[in-house]
């Protein structure tokens, strides 16, 4: 097993005033199942101390780690060198501003998450002693949206979101829409007057590349979907 | 940063929702318009056939059905792709007004086409 | 170099660690007075994030239940060396804390009527220790997503200020007052000094010091060391937890709830061995008890594969639907990290370094408290602590699996009221010391200015295998001898480091390195405390004391920092005393 | 600090494909539309403007340039339905998804085939 793979990674430092620049490494496949994080580590530990990039959980869960790997957007620590291509050309997010390496500046996208009102809204108070009853089958409507991790894979792989960075982008949407089917919220109306918006659900032009994006798979398209003919049902 | 996503006029939802209309509308009336044109009509076409069929009621109705999804359909297409690229706010008015008065202008001469007929 | 730019800021409330027991206690400090969290990573990367089965409270909605029988588990999970005025009201106040999560928005999964689900999870029984019950309120297997998810979006509602990707470099104190944290911007770089009238940590874990970890990059222990710098003590870490199930060479965690909703283990002869372990429960027993049977196994040849170092985990039973609704997250894990459909086959899983039992000494305000075996235990005044980064003792030497969501929600609201009402008594701020900072300021600028062959990847990687060779599942004299003197070594070649990137901008060489410095301190309080205990007692096993020793070890340690970076032990009492009932008092813990 | 906006560069899916084709089609059949009303109204002016412009248009060159527009619209047409299905029907699913856009690709094809047999053999006078 001592093979190896090469890794192109993109290298920008904003303090060297040095144009982007790809860098080729050697990485080492170790043992079978190594990850696209592991080659990262492998390069910064021994190789390059100097490159950058985001990581916590090493296992899909946290969403640090979107990357573009070969021109897909995806989360490093569960990704599979085996299963890509060599050379393996490592990219951030695309769109986004680079702030060194593969760190990119998610404001904007943190921005757009917190404009949808990503809360419980209630109107009546809870139940004093108890908790709030909701079916099986009213909590079964929150699987696939519950899960967004937050990851910026979605929003940042969509050509709309890249010809309009006002546009409130799939992630935020599909947030959105997990309160709004939420038995127990009550801030649906809310929520539809800010994404009934030029930039909110109607830049969609259904592309599908947020869902192909998703290493949760989970569905924004669907979400916005269900967003569209919402408002669309409440207006006529 | 929030304003950006209050009253900007128009939310797209009518927009969004008559592009499909229009668009499964046309599906039917444009296969009618292509089919009758290019198959069910025999041979060459001449202005005594063309005439003839425009000329009863019932093709006028169906061609100015036609004509006005197609003009909405078209118009509401480019002014969707105006919205994705477009981002200052005077451009992109003046580009959608244009495109208003274009569309409407179109809008006259194909209905004027189709009545004189 | 030598310019660095030092920022001020105030705030009347500050939380180091934006995981679940920051936010808690931000939700709850916020509603009162300005508060501040800042974090190493944007809160939805915190620990608390991979957290997987449940949160246990006595909530009774699937079968009869009860917080005393709660409260009796966990004193005898923690092998009797839990505090356990702190058990007492963890558990009293468990189904409460559920409750308000719920309210708060959490997508628990449900049961039929519409009431919260609650699965069986190791160590937790019904009538004190009778049969299994089910008491782990869950969200599917993302219970610690949703939950701090959850939290989250509850501070985004009510304003908290957040500064993410700030790194906590020092523990600001003016006399035995503590007035804040110097932190690095990982992002721009820079030094910010938060000057606060209440400090919090919250800081997670600190596991990652083991080679086969269930833990996140992050979980370093920061918050340990830094107290330790501070001149403060750290209790009882060498309590450590190995989960059972962590995936066979990848150390990702497979729920104990795969077993709860009726997963077993098998050995290389397809034997369910727990049962000769733990004849009433199998393989619902405590944690530190299934990850030492199975290693019995392994040592006895048992074991799975080529080097029988693994065991199987069966699930296929359960049937694809169980696991697709009930576990579907598990499924994923076993999926990327074993290459294996587990509703087919089973998944190949060894113990796995998981928990710190250990942390910052606290009472059950979130208090951090200094004491010693004569001392009663003093507060010390405007430092908090709270969740895995804290000692209350609910744990003690083996923490209940479920427990641990518990213990940051219960101990985060505490502590965050306990501060805003401290912030709003204190009036004026606490002026900062002369040279505030100094320390921190200069470790960062020194690794900077290095320049040296010593790598912090060649030191890490020995600190990391020798960790879990000499102080893992099983321990002696011997090995935590020749621990010792490796981690003194490691601590002398660490002082030579050099990092290769030199700049101010998102930094990570900079950032491991420090986090290496802090895993190397707190890895001597580890160590020593093991040599010191000669004695078994839930996660820590001395193959040479393999009894629990309740006249002699029936204490805490406590771990202090010399000035040359050794480590000074000291001890204090368990809390036996409850706030309303009896006594638990010790007995033999069989399962 | 200076940051710099990355290049996009992203992988071709089919449905990312399948939108950039609806858009150029789209266009196409808008300007195709106006400068066909243009034509049209020529109608109106008479037997001989009629004639003038159809002896253009009848040519072989624009017989296949009609097959073009043909295509365009078969496909703008049937992802069009895709399109309206992704919402209103279950075309988003992630199993289906890919499988739609490579039927629509399918049905417009055979479609296209079909339709042009005819205008070839105008447009090549058989
Ligand atoms: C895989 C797994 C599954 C688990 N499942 C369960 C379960 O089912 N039930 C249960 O009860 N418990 C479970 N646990 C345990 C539980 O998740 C953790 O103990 C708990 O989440 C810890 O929360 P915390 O808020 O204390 O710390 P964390 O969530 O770890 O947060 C630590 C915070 O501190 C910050 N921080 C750290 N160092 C610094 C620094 N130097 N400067 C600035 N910020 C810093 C980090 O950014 C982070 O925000 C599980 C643990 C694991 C690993
Ligand atoms: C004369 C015929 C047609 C013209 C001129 C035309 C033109 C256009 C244009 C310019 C667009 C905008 C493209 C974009 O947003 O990228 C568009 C979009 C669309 N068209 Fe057509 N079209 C025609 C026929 C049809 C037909 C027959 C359908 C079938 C149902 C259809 C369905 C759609 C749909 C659903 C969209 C919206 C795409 C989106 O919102 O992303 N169109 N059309
Ligand atoms: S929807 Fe998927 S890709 Fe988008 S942010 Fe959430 S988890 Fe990431
Ligand atoms: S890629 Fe973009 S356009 Fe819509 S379907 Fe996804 S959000
Ligand atoms: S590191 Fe957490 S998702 Fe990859």
């Amino acid at each position: 097993m001592a093979k190896s793979v090469t890794f192109s990674v993109f290298r920008y430092d904003p303090e060297q005033g040095r144009k982007p620049h790809y860098t080729d490494y050697q990485v080492d496949i170790e043992r079978p199942g190594m990850m696209v994080l592991d080659g990262l580590n492998q390069i910064r530990w021994r190789q390059d101390g100097t490159l950058a990039y985001r990581r916590s959980c090493r296992e899909g869960v946290c969403g640090s780690d979107g990357i573009n790997v070969n021109g897909v957007n995806m989360l490093s620590c569960i990704t599979h060198i085996e299963d890509l291509k060599d050379p393996i050309v490592v990219q951030p997010l695309p769109s986004m501003p680079v702030i060194k390496d593969l760190v990119v500046d998610l404001t904007d996208f943190y921005e757009k998450f917190y404009l949808v009102k990503p809360y419980l809204i209630t109107k009546g108070p809870p139940p004093s002693d108890r908790e709030r009853l909701q079916t099986p089958e009213q909590r079964k409507l929150l699987d696939g949206l519950y899960e967004c991790i937050l990851c910026a894979c979605c929003t940042t792989s969509c050509p709309s979101y890249w010809a309009d960075p006002e546009y409130l982008g799939p992630s935020a949407l599909l947030n959105a829409w997990r309160f709004i089917v939420d038995s127990r919220d009550d801030g649906a109306d809310e929520r539809l007057e800010i994404i009934n918006n030029r930039n909110g659900a109607w830049r969609c032009h259904t592309i599908l590349n947020c869902v192909e994006a998703c290493p949760k798979l989970l569905n924004p398209t669907e979400a916005i979907g269900q967003i569209k003919k919402t408002i669309v049902q409440r207006k006529f | 940063m929030l304003a950006k996503y209050f009253g900007s006029g128009r939310s797209g939802a009518f927009d969004w929702y008559f592009q499909r209309v229009s668009g499964v509308g046309l599906l039917v009336t444009l296969f009618l318009h292509f089919f009758v044109l290019h198959y069910a009509t025999e041979g060459p076409l001449t202005y005594a056939k063309v005439m003839a069929r425009l000329s009863s009621p019932a093709w006028k109705a169906i061609d100015i059905t036609f004509l006005v999804f197609a003009i909405y359909h078209a118009m509401n297409g480019f002014k969707l792709i105006i919205d994705d690229y477009v981002h200052g706010t005077g451009l992109r008015a003046i580009l959608i007004g244009a495109l208003w008065v274009l569309a409407i202008a179109f809008l006259g001469l194909g209905l004027l086409t189709i009545v004189s007929l | 170099m030598a310019n660095i730019d030092v920022t001020i800021h105030k705030h009347d409330v500050l939380i180091v660690g934006a995981g679940g027991a920051g936010l808690r206690a931000a939700l709850e400090a916020s509603r009162q007075v300005n508060t501040a969290v800042i974090s190493q990573v944007y809160p939805t990367r915190s620990h608390t994030v991979s957290a997987q089965g449940g949160i246990a409270a006595s909530l009774g909605n699937v079968e009869p239940d009860n917080w005393l029988w709660h409260m009796f588990d966990t004193v005898k999970g923690s092998d009797y060396l839990g505090d356990q005025d702190a058990i007492e009201f963890l558990c009293r106040t468990a189904p409460e804390v559920v409750i308000e999560l719920e309210h708060m928005g959490l997508p628990f999964s449900r049961i039929e009527g519409g009431t919260i689900f609650q699965r069986r999870f190791g160590g937790h029984t019904k009538d004190y220790g009778k049969e299994a019950v089910c008491r782990a309120c869950a969200a599917a297997d993302r219970t610690g997503h949703t939950l701090l998810h959850t939290l989250f979006e509850q501070c985004i509602k009510n304003g908290v200020a957040f500064y993410n990707e700030f790194f906590a470099l020092e523990i600001l104190k003016n006399e035995d007052h503590v007035v804040g944290v110097l932190a690095w911007d990982i992002v721009h770089g820079g030094f910010h000094i938060f000057h606060s009238k209440a400090t919090m940590f919250a800081t997670g874990g600190y596991t990652r010091v083991y080679r086969t970890t269930s833990n996140a990059h992050i979980n370093t222990g920061d918050g340990l060391s830094l107290t330790l710098r501070a001149g403060l003590c750290v209790e009882d870490l060498e309590f450590v937890q190995f989960h059972p199930t962590g995936i066979y060479g990848a150390g990702n965690l497979i729920t104990e709830g795969v077993r709860g909703e009726g997963g077993y283990l098998l050995n290389k002869n397809g034997d369910r061995f727990m049962k000769t372990y733990a004849p009433t429960v199998w393989d619902l027993a405590s944690r530190d008890v299934v990850s030492r049977a199975m290693a019995e196994e392994m040592r006895h040849g048992r074991g799975c594969g080529e080097k029988g170092d693994f065991m199987l985990l069966k699930l296929d039973h359960l049937g694809a639907d169980l696991i697709h609704e009930r576990l579907p997250g598990i499924w994923d894990l076993a999926h990327v990290f074993a290459h294996v459909d587990c509703t087919k086959e089973p998944i190949p899983v060894t113990p796995t370094a998981h928990y710190s039992m250990g942390g910052i000494p606290t009472n059950r305000f979130a208090e951090v408290v200094i004491g010693s075996m004569d001392q009663p235990e003093q507060p010390v005044k405007g430092f908090y602590a709270a969740g895995e980064s804290a000692c209350a003792s609910v744990h003690g030497a083996n923490r209940l699996g479920c427990n641990s969501l518990l213990d940051i929600v219960v101990f985060g609201r505490e502590g965050g009221r306990k501060m805003a009402a401290f912030a709003a008594s204190l009036g004026e701020y606490v002026p900062l010391p002369d040279q505030a900072g100094a320390m921190g300021t200069a470790e960062v600028k020194n690794l900077l200015a290095t320049t040296g062959k010593e790598r912090m990847d060649s030191i890490w990687e020995v600190l990391r295998d020798t960790m879990e060779k000499n102080c893992g599942v099983f321990r002696t004299e011997e090995t935590l001898t020749a621990q010792k003197q490796i981690v003194e070594q490691l601590c002398r070649r660490f002082k030579t480091v050099a990092i290769d990137d030199k700049s101010m901008t998102y930094n990570l060489d900079l950032l491991e390195t420090l986090e290496l410095g802090h895993m190397l301190d707190f890895s001597r309080a580890i160590v020593d405390g093991a040599l010191a205990r000669q004695e078994s007692r839930g996660g820590h096993y001395r193959d040479d004391y393999p009894k629990r020793d309740d006249v002699t070890w029936h204490k805490h340690s406590l771990a202090y920092q010399e000035p040359d970076g050794s480590i000074r032990l000291d001890y204090k009492p368990v809390r036996m005393k409850p706030l309303t009932v009896p006594t638990f008092p010790p007995k033999e813990r069989v399962y | 600090m200076k940051v710099f906006q990355a290049k996009v560069r992203y992988k071709l899916h089919p449905g990312y494909i399948a939108w950039i084709l609806h858009r150029a089609t789209g266009i196409m059949l808008g300007l195709y539309l106006f400068l066909h009303i243009w034509v049209i109204h020529h109608l109106g002016q008479g037997e001989a403007a009629f004639n003038e412009v159809m002896a253009v248009v009848q040519s072989p060159f624009f017989h296949l340039m009609e097959i073009g527009l043909l295509g365009t619209v078969v496909y703008h047409g049937i992802n069009g339905l895709r399109v309206v299905f992704i919402d209103y029907g279950n075309l988003a699913k992630r199993e289906i998804m890919q499988k739609a856009v490579y039927a629509v690709f399918a049905v417009s094809a055979l479609l296209i085939i079909v339709g042009a047999i005819p205008m070839a053999r105008l447009a090549l006078g058989l």
